[in-house]
């Protein structure tokens, strides 16, 4: 009797301890990278390296959020790195002409209503997520370009010193991104609307016939997504001191990679911010690296590649 | 003099290695550095991407770089990447980009828009001022290199009786674009004179649309860069393809490379050099080709 | 007779992600005998023919087949080996057609090898239904287009089409009615005299005394005995089973009827069902009966919202509403358990936390935040109440065993609180310890004066639960009897149109 | 009896019709874009420009033929844009030193092996697809660049006059890619291997436990995307007469939209051949329209933006 319940509680122990290495098991890859890092590099572990590091990923980490957020839904988000064009050029567009809060507050509001839109047709058109996205990818670049063909520079100062800049060793955007991680954690984790969004994923039906708006929900993860996107606009805005309409093609990709590195499953049914920040470290981790070891450009590519499987190997479950 | 053993650390941070071009270029600059055995070349490409790219000058600096080379393509203006190095306290030459917005030490280019207005003078004169001209711009929009040199050669030309026609889309730089472009344009027009296009590569893919037309007595081409393919395309005998101008990277990669050395060793460089551009025809052609040139 | 049987399953151990499905069992079982196996939920049992058909690797144990060692790692060679399975979950693809679900990897081919002769496939597959008697399927349709029952008889029909030496049917009752049941245990019967072994997983024990030659009893992943059903009852199998015997099956109520809760009038909705017109009273526990496809479920789906009727009203206390959507019925009081768990009613990705909390979210939200003491404190409740087993309300609903899942779906629709409760098939899949938990929830329900509307394909659950019957058929209601006046042939008649 | 039974036909015929409208109806959006073409420009219904329509959608087309066998398993392949770079800088290069015939084969037998390494990385290892072909489009394309870093000239003029020339006024890129399509129509709808593909997007377990070999058709799906990538970058060399490391990139995105505005599913369980040319040519037919009424860039993306959803939603099913 005893025997068997000890023998109970170390079954119990050891799948649990399975059960998170499957969903934390990358932390292990990751910590073998820092490792190599370190020993090979002496610059890797200065504080400079590190506050670059985190600086590094501030954008590609708010937009993996949105982006995650509307990957629980059983979505994709193309259009994030159009926002981010949009929200950095209106930002130092307008600060010409209004305070720079109130062209902040537009900026990010521009996000919001590119969220909206996909979200309505999405939610309520029942099109293809991907179709909608790359359909407002598009048409907002163009809206970008229509509202500036050149790259606007912020003009007040103080934006770019503020965004830009530190609090100590700690980048300002770096503390903001901080910030949102755990934010994003509860709200998926800890409010009614994150748990139905989590659920629409795994059975958008069932969600309908347990008496939730579905399509509201929906809405909301695109605008998230939106809002996000155009904070990283802002923060990237005030980082390079220039906002160039073409800034952000590509984003997309990194950030859904970001998720799915982290576990996220597209088309729903996985995913959370934590391993979306794992995803999103372990990305910028590999970028700063193959610079700190200067490899060569092209095999820096197929590095990259073969270390991003790596990571998901690891990560395997089963 | 410097110390023995000292070894001289030195950045070519490139905003894009998508192309022979800039390829050419973070070559030049290697080959340049291997000859001497104490300098080392850290290269890194940011995928065009701005963001990167100041992540990459960051890198460097914070892997103590003693001076930097910065190819920004085109891009148009990186103030956080040049403050960065100001504060740094290292010297950075531009190359090929004058990037607007920030302190530079030096800067080695071309004169895009000379070169667009030597076009422009070779167009206006072959086809005697009047004609269908048909421009293949790169894009996207925000790339003031296409739009120097597309303003250079309108400056000339425009002051003609010369019929001026922009094809609608971007060319994306690259041949298939400028074949694309190129076709749709051909469909459009009947009778097409002279093809301007912003580089080389969409002027080699334009030139085989119109082959592929059959339409090659009609019209000639020209484009800008001196890649070696072009250079090829204006030799071949009888071939429509008229001019271009030298934009040669090579050449750009290997002076900058000699500028940030002059800077190391305390000399007090000129703040912008502008490196000659001159006319290609088949006249003078067989002097600017080099068969083992990457660009 | 041989000396050995021809399939002996010998000390199978089978352990999930830590937990122990399977203990060292040890099973055997001969050709042309119908072998039931029986236990609760959670119990093993479709662990232990997975194994058998391939679908799962065991850990540890061995299997022979007429004497010789074989090894089933992997469906194809469970195909190759005579055995084929009717898994208790579908294991249909939902867009292709009925022909090609029940010919899957053997379509026939033309002259050409890999080339599919499609005339002759829709050919062979209804050939392989109209020799089953199962009709009405059109076999161009995709499966995702029949009802349940009907994606069953495809499910069977493709299990049986190869004439298997082996055929295992795991709960395959659960989605039929009466009339398809008969149909089926035909087919067993046919089988079993072409000397073919059956493996036939029940939790219906009239249906396992029925047609069973020997009853495997599995508990806790062991092996209680096996029995023959000649030589026990129904008491001593359910003693072997849950290990004590159960109370009053249906537990005796007086029906402590009120005042009207919910009428519905004139009722259609084109395709589905017309002019359907009934009130259920507080405290009342109406059943519903009727065939594979008359509606019931349609009917259920629109006084819930989930999909609107197109004529008719609803009133609910008097008062005539208006229900666009499920949210609108949850809000006025009205709940439905559905009937398709796997569809409509679980997210199968989330917890069985997630997933029984779902439908009362906003109960334990402030300002948006969830109290999760208050949630954990509620889906515990439910957890012990039906006896989900594993009782980690953090694992994940996929996980689970059939009924235990169909308890979680139960579970969240009990804590709505609902005025109205309408279940349709609550109990499918639910062993018969929980089965007889779930009456008395029911009946408590209902002396708390909940109204039910109990949609059953089970006959004696219906006439055992019911205060009164309504009976439908192709789409219209055509009878209703009191509880007294019920019986199983008058509602079969009934729902049959025999009966006017 | 008589009355049901004629109700009864026609009910079923009007829901084949609907059906038939849901899968096709996108035909009248596009019917009407060609009808506003021809109606207000006097060049679209020229010889020469239906010529060229042909010839543009021809690199779509291939790939999109392959990245649907991909979708139906339930997939995607980011990697087509590179192994179309691979495949064009090797049949350009590899003649020089080997017949072409020869390097053809050597180039379209790259784009096979990349796609066998896809597969068996999804399939085996169980990897997001997702991931999987975002490392390999990084690595391949580094690959590429290493092989040479300029563009390479095809030097065999046969080769471009054939590959790249016309039947009468046919161009013989289009021929060929007119030719895959029914050819991929029938291994989908009328092959065993094909089916088993359409099968295993929408029940992968429901697939295995039929005794079907699963991993084997997915690695095949992936295969026949890189073969038709490959085949695809073959005739853009022979069509430009030149091979540049960087071309194909971005392609992906415009196959998966051809797929999905064709009625794919990404995550699998629907799509057809059928479809997948409507999308592609609705793609085609927006470009070419776009420039042949000289609409501005900006102004185009945001059009084109609007188009696609115009096409989704009237391809709508419900
Ligand atoms: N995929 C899985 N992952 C983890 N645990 C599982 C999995 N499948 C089954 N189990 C566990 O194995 C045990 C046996 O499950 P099984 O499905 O064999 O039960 P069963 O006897 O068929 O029950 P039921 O009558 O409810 O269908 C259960 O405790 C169940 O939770
Ligand atoms: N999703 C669907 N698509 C098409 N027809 C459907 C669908 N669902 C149900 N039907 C049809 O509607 C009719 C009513 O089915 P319903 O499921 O309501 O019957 P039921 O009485 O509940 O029987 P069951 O015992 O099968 O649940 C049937 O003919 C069925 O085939
Ligand atoms: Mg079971
Ligand atoms: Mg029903």
């Amino acid at each position: 009797m005893n025997a068997s319940l000890s023998v109970q509680i170390r079954q119990r122990l050891f799948t649990r301890l399975r059960r998170r290495w499957a969903d934390y098991g990358f932390i292990v890859a990751f910590v073998i990278l820092i490792l190599i890092a370190a020993s090979f590099s002496d610059v890797f572990f200065t504080q400079r390296n590190i506050s670059n590091l985190f600086r590094q990923i501030v954008t590609n980490g708010l937009i993996s959020l949105g982006m995650l957020t509307v990957i629980l839904t059983g979505g994709i988000d193309l259009s994030v790195g159009s926002i981010v064009a949009l929200s950095a050029i209106l930002v130092s567009g307008l600060q010409q002409q209004v305070p720079v809060p109130l062209a902040i507050l537009a900026a990010v509001a521009a996000g919001g209503l590119v969220g909206i839109i996909n979200g309505v047709l999405v939610a309520h058109f029942k099109l293809a997520p991907f179709i909608v996205t790359l359909a407002t990818m598009g048409a907002v670049r163009g809206v970008v370009y229509v509202y500036s063909e050149t790259p606007q520079t912020p003009s007040d100062p103080t934006f770019r010193t503020l965004l830009g800049g530190f609090v100590g060793p700690v980048p300002v955007a770096a503390v903001i991104m901080l910030i949102c991680f755990p934010l994003v954690w509860s709200f998926l984790n800890r409010m009614a609307a994150g748990r139905a969004i989590v659920a629409i994923g795994g059975n958008q039906e069932a969600v309908r016939l347990a008496g939730i708006n579905v399509n509201q929900h929906i809405i909301l993860a695109y605008v998230i997504s939106g809002l996000f996107s155009a904070i990283a606009g802002v923060l990237l805005a005030a980082r390079l001191g220039i906002a160039q309409p073409s800034v952000g093609s590509g984003y997309e990709l990194d950030a859904i990679a970001a998720c799915v590195i982290g576990g996220a499953v597209l088309g729903g049914g996985g995913g959370g911010a934590i391993g979306t920040f794992g995803g999103v470290f372990t990305l910028g981790l590999i970028d700063n690296l193959l610079n700190m070891f200067n490899v060569q450009t092209y095999y820096q590519q197929i590095l990259k590649g073969l270390i991003i499987l790596f990571a998901v190997l690891a990560r395997r479950k089963e | 003099a410097m110390a023995q053993g000292k070894v001289i650390r030195i950045a070519m941070v490139n905003f894009s290695q998508c192309c022979p071009y800039f390829i050419g270029m973070d070559k030049a600059v290697k080959e340049e550095a291997a000859v001497y055995r104490n300098i080392e070349v850290i290269s890194t490409d940011a995928n065009g991407d701005a963001e990167k790219l100041t992540s990459d000058v960051e890198d460097v600096i914070a892997k103590g770089v003693d001076g930097i080379i910065l190819s920004g393509a085109w891009l148009e203006a990186a103030p956080a990447a040049l403050e960065a190095i100001e504060k740094a306290g290292i010297p950075v030459v531009l190359v090929d980009r004058k990037l607007k917005g920030g302190n530079y030490t030096s800067w080695v280019g071309p004169d895009n828009y000379g070169i667009g207005v030597q076009d422009g003078q070779y167009i206006a004169e072959r086809l005697g001022g009047k004609g269908l001209l048909v421009v293949l711009r790169g894009g996207p929009a925000d790339n003031s290199i296409g739009l120097d040199r597309t303003n250079g050669m309108l400056s000339v030309v425009q002051k003609t009786e010369i019929r001026v026609e922009m094809a609608p889309d971007w060319g994306g730089w690259s041949s298939d674009g400028g074949y694309k472009l190129m076709e749709n344009m051909l469909a459009k027009f009947d009778k097409i004179d002279a093809v301007f296009c912003e580089n080389d590569s969409m002027c080699l893919g334009a030139q085989k649309a119109i082959a592929d037309a059959g339409r090659s007595d009609e019209m000639f081409l020209c484009g800008v860069d001196g890649e070696k393919a072009a250079l090829v395309a204006i030799m071949t005998e009888g071939s429509n393809y008229a001019c271009t101008g030298l934009n040669n990277s090579d050449q750009i990669g290997r002076a900058a490379f000699h500028r940030l050395m002059a800077i190391l060793a305390g000399a007090e460089p000129p703040k912008d050099t502008i490196l000659p551009s001159p006319l290609i025809t088949k006249d003078n052609v067989i002097k600017f080709y080099n068969p083992d040139s990457v660009f | 007779m041989r000396k050995h049987e021809y399939l002996l399953m010998q000390d199978i151990s089978k352990s999930y992600d830590g937990t122990q499905a399977l203990r060292g069992v040890t099973f055997s079982a001969d050709l042309g005998e119908v072998h039931a196996i029986v236990g609760e939920n959670g119990a093993g049992k479709s662990t232990l023919i997975k194994i058998l058909s391939g679908a799962v690797r065991y850990d540890a144990g061995q299997i022979l087949i007429d004497g010789k060692p074989v090894s089933l790692d992997s469906p194809l060679h469970a195909h190759q080996a005579g055995i084929r399975a009717v898994y208790q979950e579908f294991s249909l693809i939902p867009h292709l057609t009925v022909t090609e679900n029940i010919l899957l990897g053997r379509m026939p081919h033309g002259k050409l090898r890999g080339w599919v002769d499609w005339t002759a496939a829709h050919r062979r597959a209804q050939d392989i239904l109209d020799g089953l008697g199962f009709t009405g399927i059109d076999v161009r349709t995709p499966v995702s287009q029949l009802s349940v029952s009907h994606q069953q008889m495809v499910e069977i029909a493709k299990a049986v089409a190869e004439r298997p030496r082996i055929l295992i049917l795991d709960e395959p009752s659960a989605v039929l009615s009466q009339e398809e049941l008969k149909r089926l245990f035909a087919l067993v019967q046919q089988l079993k005299s072409a000397s073919t072994l059956i493996l036939y997983i029940s939790h219906r024990l009239n249906e396992v005394f029925e047609i069973a030659d020997r009853i495997t009893v599995l508990k806790d992943g062991e092996i209680v005995g096996t029995v023959r059903p000649q030589d026990t009852d129904e008491g001593r199998l359910i003693k072997m089973m849950v290990g004590r015997t159960l109370g009053e099956f249906y537990p005796k109520r007086e029906a402590k009827v009120g005042g009207e809760v919910l009428a519905v009038q004139g009722l259609s909705r084109e395709g589905a069902f017309a002019d359907v017109s009934f009130s259920l009273a507080r405290g009342e526990i109406l059943g519903m009966f009727g065939l594979v496809g008359s509606g019931r479920t349609q009917v259920a789906r629109s006084i819930y919202g989930a999909e609107p009727p197109d004529a008719g009203e609803i009133r609910l206390e008097g008062k005539t509403i208006k229900i666009r959507s499920p949210r609108d019925a949850l809000q006025l009081g009205i709940a439905l358990l559905t009937e398709d768990r796997k569809r409509d009613g679980l997210v199968l990705s989330c917890s069985i936390r997630d997933n029984i909390s779902l439908a009362t979210l906003p109960e334990v939200t402030r300002w948006g935040f969830l109290n999760m003491h208050q949630v954990d404190a509620r889906v515990q409740r439910q957890v012990q109440e039906l006896t989900i087993r594993p009782p980690q309300i953090q694992r994940l609903v996929r996980q689970l065993s059939g009924g235990n899942q169909q308890k979680v779906v139960l579970a969240k629709w009990l804590l709505t609180h609902a005025k109205v409760l309408i279940l349709d098939e609550p109990t499918r899949g639910v062993d018969i310890a929980t089965k007889v938990d779930i009456y008395h929830i029911m009946s408590d329900l209902a002396d708390q004066g909940v109204g039910i509307l109990l949609i059953s394909s089970e006959l004696p659950e219906i006439l055992g639960m019911s205060d009164r019957v309504l009976v439908m058929r192709e789409g219209r209601l055509v009878g209703e009897f009191t509880r007294a006046q019920a019986s199983e042939e008058k509602l079969l008649a009934c729902a049959a149109g025999l009966l006017q």
